[in-house]
């Protein structure tokens, strides 16, 4: 393992210098009061180009990515970032561009967000998206007050946000945030909607309904028409969670199945890279009777070229600084015009079938959740591994010496011990393959010798980690002198 | 061109496997769309990185492009370094680390960023990392009116009109007010303060540099903050803190901030990383994730997500935030900025925007034509002027030498006539500086 | 800024560590310069950057120019894909693989370049990358002239001009004669081989596609060699090998070329990668290095330098070459992109190249001023015109319109009045190649 | 291990796509002779953008380099590349610029090659350079035609190259091509040049005394000045070998001595990538009386702007096609511009610390080949070592347990059972630390438990190699359908 590189630290060692001052150098404390002037430095680093270049290519080497390894983790859409939309996303006329800059000077980048816009509205058939939101729950949080600004401007913003209980937890954690007392309510075995519990909890006050379809466990709403009736019936939207749009871009349009607003999460269905937690972008989109709620500013194309329209009378207003994550817009923009009207189509049916194939061809070693064909993942659970002992955390580190990334795993929560796997489109029949073998392997191990599974991973950088000591004792920083840790120190384990 | 790699005999083959003779068989009865989606053909990749090319060009952009557009985004350099490890596949195309065992790239990085940021604000501890500044203030509101169960929050006038309207956005709901603090030559006004605020007050929030680039008074707000039992929310620009009083240092229970000056391209609005920083006593209160230390069985240092039971995926409507994905990547890149510049370099780049830009506004002062409203107050790497013609004008003309001038303030605040506000970092030349000033002389 | 980490604290402790008190002792005696060196200032990165900016807009090049110039450098789409592999580090920064248990990356890439090279070229085995193509084919004539130990060496009169420059040098001391070949259509004579081809001949060269662009006789060729008992050495152009029979079929005893098609930028003239292959009977012959399979002490397949017995560090002036580092990132490049275009995509590319090419010459021919010498001869993907204007005047008036013409080629073929050489490959759309015509015909 | 890309292929498959074909398709067999058309398909990988991507990254992690692994590899100055250098070898403006363009449409380009060229000869104390060999062999080449050309002009060719066995193997080779006969001279027993041995040998038909200064021992000729004397009183050249400039650049200049020629290595002394074997340059640089005799083309400065001469009549003509590895020397040109003239000397300086460093630290356990100060890098052997039948080899394969690249080892041949290590500049005293650690455990290991050693490496991707079976099996690509090969099999060890 690497030291920190606060450890390699060398005294006066300079890894940038900037230029020599070319102005008149001044003093700050004439310029500037003695109050507002920093006394202690800070204690950052001193290390070389060499040293960072050095330390954080061998740490990410430590890693399991997409670029290395096999990574069905369900939910995630871990499907390939193709490179040439980073090389776009790296060109200066991108990513050198101030986002303050007048139109004149961005028409491209203008251009490059309106006709996403156009696009993302076209797949999904809604009205029209906005891009600014800066992840899935953003979006999630944005698309709820614009709800709560219609029913308001309706005459009554409402009470509540209903949401399944195999939701993502940014549902009822955004519902929250947007000024909503969140109503949970079950679902039926099958992970879908269960229509008389939902019917028990609509009514006057609902405001919104946060659905995921694909579920959360794989499988299409089939009865979305009738829900998306009731829901509309006592005047509350429909919203969707598009974490799961994988399996629906170019096949199924949420805007013709009721929905009134949804989300996308572009760092998954469109490809932009996860790394490591992030950047992302969460656009989101409305039917025609929300678009003059939606965040500002909106692109218009006009006939002197694209604008930016700064505000409109009834927006719920900004979301965040600046216009969006352009940069991820782009990207996701590039991937489109690759995939064209063709790609996207072939996108979801190849993530469908190939989730179809792990059902397949698994489901004999493994339990299915619901061993009917599933979307563009498919749940499975440790259950004819627990007589031997074997959890599906177990499976999970196991697969880790075979090189493969574990699914999701204890989502959702309404599954028992669920791994939720999601191979996405982009890989290989051989790579599933070998990823058969493996957890087939794995099976047999299970019951052979269970207690490898119990003990893995065993090739790994480190094995596995003290979680209860990382949050009794929070070390969350290094420090240029030990400090006393806010949190006396407890015995590790129980 | 689409990214699925099997040929027809393979889909065949899983078909079969599967049990169904054909794929619509696996979505028989759902209702798929009939229409022809009215989005373009697909194009190669020769025909995209041309496309890319002519869209670009139609942008115009550093380092072509002389620009002195700040207000809250600014041009620094970035080290080649930093893109360099960016680009590595292992970093970009890793999910969050829920998997440490085979994540301690991305979670010893993260560490390291969050170690970093709280050397710089002097805070005890920082997440790893939030959307971006305004929203990272606006969950640092909420978890203020949260904690003291108050709902005053007093906002400066002097803060990013950006991120007073996000506040605007996030609290629209939650009954909270937003008190307007008036400036006074730029400044917050203390003694407004000073009379107003009280125990019910949940927040008061100081922006530092404030939007005009003005320093304002973070030591002498303190005790007046505190003494209502309120939180002193501060919104600061990491990139001054190798020169200015850090918030930890001020009293700041929370610090947020906008993490684009530590090496982040413009991007035309990002992806950057918003920082959130506070005092260890919020910490179980905080949004976002949280990187910690500890062992693995064999005993070897190691990290790993911790304190999750503030998050939404256990928590649900009782999380701290609704956060999930932010932007670790970014983290990474403010980080390596921050160790690339290491302990003398974040000193100097504060000095030199210091130094070039008080060097540019003594070149302007001297131009007829230019006042300079906050003439008095300490600035640091951007200031506002009032020209004697409108600034769509003056941004015209100097468009037309290949200068992008500073930002028009007419559209916030109409009471600073022609206003604009003009950042000058250490990217700036003297000879650049000397040029524009003698552009705007032509011009005015 | 220098890249050396010390402190001066450092410094000094390594000083006393060796036991000198000062560097100067180190170096006591030497004949240290006294003088200032005339060189600049050192410059920081953000400098150097922003000078790479300046020097570099002051070159013109594709996208924004629309180049047509071809003769043995070529304008193809390079897979993205390619620049994210060749910028890793551990690539990128490693050394020749001296220590192949930790150099399994280089060594198994190198392989995968060698088999990549040999599919395509048809020929039994092909090392590990020359320094370009010209040079390549120097070694490869100093080969045969070495086992033959015959003297003459027959050049096609359509050979490169650069390839035939750097032969005459290889070649000034090595009492080799060379012999120049007339063409006829802009093809090799047969019948002056026919005639001349002798028991005293080393080798034969053939340049195909030739440096006219036109498709040579190839196979008819061979037997005239091989009755001589005389080397035949092929140069070609690895990108026409999608379409065009390769040297391994056509008898070819060694075939070089310039593996700059395929997908390395044009980058003012390098680096590239020269391809030598050969028929197996020369591998203990041939120069450069040459990677092979094998196992290690558990069995396990690996790769590693081997035949290194023909090499310089070990046989020294014995040796059957004198190159030591040559290209082996630049050979992966070529590999990563043979093997991104795959098999299909490997014919497309060429296919695509003839049908853009013969479209071009379709158009330009109708262009009253423009005459095609060479009408009959079969090409691949350029093409010479002769114009009723010198060629200096038709690149003057195109480059004012952004278009790059073709190749003067008075400098090397005065007898070809205003000719010019047009290279026309995939990445010219219909659009450009319309344009270009167009244009054309203005200025004529 | 990864298995082969070609063992990855998929018939179908596709990694990259064209753009469709926008003009009217063509019959090859109606445009080119039936004879001219490839008959049998080229057996390519068939495979997608993922596999390429995933299987040379995973290839990249086996690999030991600079940006992961201490490099003190003798000889070849394995210093840090900034990246720097590398971002702007990737503008646009200088990627994608063809060769034959316009000189008023590069003017950038030849202002960089101008540049430095100019700041090479100041380095060096050099007439003129050409940029044109591609590497140091090639450079060796081109002086010593330059030198030939030069003989030849004065009327007599001559006949003998002298090179002293302490050479580098490509200094007799590169004689050999450039028409000469090699004649090895003795050196001292410290590897400098043994004058008497050289007057032995020196005489009317010597054309050409290459030397490399410092020698390969990391020694430096202090006896320079009467060799040079001795070379030119009987009218031959005097040829330096430039592998070595590292300990130089900013102390000494070799035209001072007295060298006539000599070669660069930019990618040693002038930090560009080494690639795994290649890119390279190796300019070479004259005194006035050679200059004629340079390749061509050469470039000019004049009024108007840079211009390229192409021809010249006493030059010796074309090296390679076009101007030289241009990419690579701009890498040079902004690595120069970094450095600077204080720079330069630093380097050198710090290369000289560090060997010395090195070799103070490490004598005691080490044999020192000649222990006197170093220059840039210093020989050891195994000498302490034999008693415990532990050779060279195995205490470099050992370092690679510990995570160092083992030095260079065999070289020069004249000392028996070298370790050339050459820790170079960019490396910091704590890196120089760790392994001067590493090493004295290993001088451990080799008392205690050689067993170690010998069976050493063990930690590696692939261990110790059958390289008897490479040599006598030759497998040298892969092929679609395995054939007999052409040496019939052997036993694999004797
Ligand atoms: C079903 C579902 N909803 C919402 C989210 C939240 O999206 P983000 O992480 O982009 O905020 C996720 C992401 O993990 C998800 O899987
Ligand atoms: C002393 C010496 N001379 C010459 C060379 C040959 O240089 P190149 O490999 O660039 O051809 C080397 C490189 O290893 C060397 O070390």
């Amino acid at each position: 393992m690497e030291s920190l590189i606060f450890e390699k630290t060398q005294p006066g060692r300079r890894g940038y210098v900037l230029p020599a001052l070319d102005v008149p150098s001044i003093d700050p404390a004439a310029v500037l009061p003695a109050l507002a002037l920093r006394k202690k430095v800070s204690e950052l680093p001193e290390v070389s180009e060499l040293d960072v270049i050095r330390h954080y290519t061998r740490l990410s080497q430590l890693n399991f990515s997409i670029d290395t390894n096999f990574y069905p983790l369900g939910s995630c859409t871990m499907k390939y970032n193709p490179k040439v939309c980073e090389q776009v996303a790296n060109f200066t006329g991108f990513r050198s561009v101030h986002p303050l800059q007048p139109a004149s000077t961005v028409q491209g980048f203008l251009q490059v967000c309106y006709e996403l816009e156009r696009m993302l509205s076209e797949i999904c058939g809604m009205s029209e998206f906005t891009l600014q939101p800066s992840a899935g729950a953003h979006g999630e949080l944005t698309g709820l007050l614009i709800a709560r600004a219609y029913h308001k401007y309706k005459g009554n913003a409402r009470k509540t946000v209903i949401v399944p209980d195999s939701a993502h937890g940014t549902n009822p954690a955004s519902a929250m945030i947007a000024g909503y007392q969140v109503v949970n309510t079950k679902s039926d075995p099958k992970g879908r909607v269960d229509l008389k519990a939902l019917k028990a909890v609509l009514n006057e006050d609902t405001a919104v309904f946060m659905l995921t379809n694909p579920n959360t466990l794989g499988l299409f709403e089939t009865q979305i028409k009738e829900v998306a009736k009731m829901v509309h019936d006592v005047g509350a939207l429909l919203y969707l969670d598009g974490a799961n749009m994988n399996a629906l871009v170019g096949l199924i349009r949420p805007g013709d199945l009721g929905f009134d607003i949804m989300h996308l999460n572009l760092h998954k269905t469109f490809s932009t890279p996860h790394g490591g937690g992030g950047p992302a972008a969460g656009p989101v989109g409305v039917t025609e009777a929300l678009t003059p709620f939606l965040p500002v500013p909106r692109i218009r194309k006009t006939e002197q070229g694209f604008s930016v329209e700064e505000t409109a009378p009834l927006s719920i207003g900004k979301m965040r600084a600046f216009n969006g994550n352009s940069l991820i817009l782009l990207r996701a923009y590039i991937y489109i015009r690759c995939l064209g009207r063709e790609g996207i189509r072939k996108l979801s049916e190849t993530a469908i079938l190939n989730a179809n194939y792990l059902r397949a061809k698994l489901h004999d070693r493994y339990q299915v959740a619901i061993d009917e064909p599933c979307m563009h993942e498919c749940i499975f659970t440790s259950a004819k591994q627990k007589r031997f002992g074997v959890k599906t955390l177990d499976i999970a580190k196991r697969l880790l010496d075979y090189g493969f990334h574990p699914p999701t795993i204890y989502f959702p929560l309404i599954v028992e011990e669920a791994m939720m796997i999601e191979p996405t489109e982009t890989e290989s029949k051989q790579t599933l393959d070998l990823f058969i073998d493996a957890l087939n392997k794995i099976a047999d191990e299970a019951e052979r010798s269970p207690e490898i599974l119990k003990t893995a991973p065993h090739s790994t950088p480190v094995r596995r980690l003290d979680e209860v000591k990382a949050a009794r004792e929070p070390n969350l920083r290094w420090r240029s002198v030990p400090v006393k840790v806010s949190n006396p120190p407890t015995p590790a384990k129980t | 061109m689409d990214f699925t790699p099997h040929t027809d005999a393979e889909r065949k083959e899983m078909l079969a496997d599967i049990g169904v003779s054909d794929f619509k068989e696996l979505v028989k009865g759902l209702p798929l769309y009939e229409g022809d989606f009215k989005i373009p053909s697909g194009l190669s990749e020769g025909e995209v990185v041309r496309l890319g090319h002519e869209l670009g060009s139609r942008n115009q952009a550093p380092p072509r492009l002389l620009s002195f557009l700040g207000a809250g985004c600014y041009e620094h350099y970035s080290p080649a370094a930093i893109s360099a490890l960016m680009s590595r596949g292992e970093f970009l195309t890793a999910y969050t680390p829920y998997q440490p065992e085979v994540s301690q790239g991305t979670l010893q990085t993260l560490y390291e960023f969050q170690s970093a940021i709280c050397e710089i604000t002097a805070m005890d501890v920082c997440n790893a990392g939030m959307y971006e500044g305004a929203s990272a203030l606006a969950e640092a509101v909420l978890l203020a009116v949260r904690e003291t169960g108050r709902q005053e929050v007093f906002i400066p006038h002097t803060l990013h009109p950006d991120y007073k309207a996000v506040l605007d956005t996030y609290t629209a709901e939650a009954s909270v007010q937003l008190i307007d603090v008036p400036q006074r030559n730029g400044q917050m006004d203390l003694d407004f303060l000073r009379a107003r605020v009280t125990e019910n007050t949940a927040a008061v929030i100081v922006q530092n540099p404030n939007f005009f680039g003005i320093v304002e008074p973070v030591v002498e707000m303190g005790p007046i903050v505190q003494a209502a039992g309120a939180f002193y929310i501060a919104v600061v620009n990491p990139l001054s803190l190798g020169l200015l009083t850090p918030p930890g240092e001020f009293g700041a229970d929370i610090a947020v901030g906008e993490g684009q000056a530590l090496g982040i391209p413009p991007g035309y609005g990002g992806p950057y990383v918003g920082l959130f920083t506070c005092k260890s006593k919020w910490l179980r209160k905080m949004p976002g994730r949280l990187v910690g230390q500890t062992v693995d069985v064999d005993g070897k240092r190691a990290f790993v997500l911790t304190l999750q039971a503030r998050e939404q995926h256990i928590r649900r409507e009782k999380a701290t935030s609704n956060v999930c994905t932010t932007t670790a990547l970014i983290g990474f890149c403010a980080n390596f900025y921050l160790t690339l510049l290491g302990k003398q370099g974040f000193r100097d780049v504060a000095y030199q925007n210091l130094a070039k830009s008080h060097y540019a506004l003594d070149q302007f002062r001297q131009i007829p034509g230019v006042r300079v409203p906050f003439g008095d107050s300490p600035f640091f790497n951007e200031f506002v002027i009032q020209t004697k013609v409108p600034v769509e004008n003056l941004q015209q003309a100097l468009l037309e030498k290949g200068i992008a001038a500073g930002l028009s303030l007419k559209k916030w605040f109409p009471e600073l006539e022609n206003a604009s506000l003009w950042a000058v970092t250490e990217t700036k030349t003297k000879a650049d500086i000397d040029h524009v000033a003698k552009a705007l002389r032509e011009v005015l």
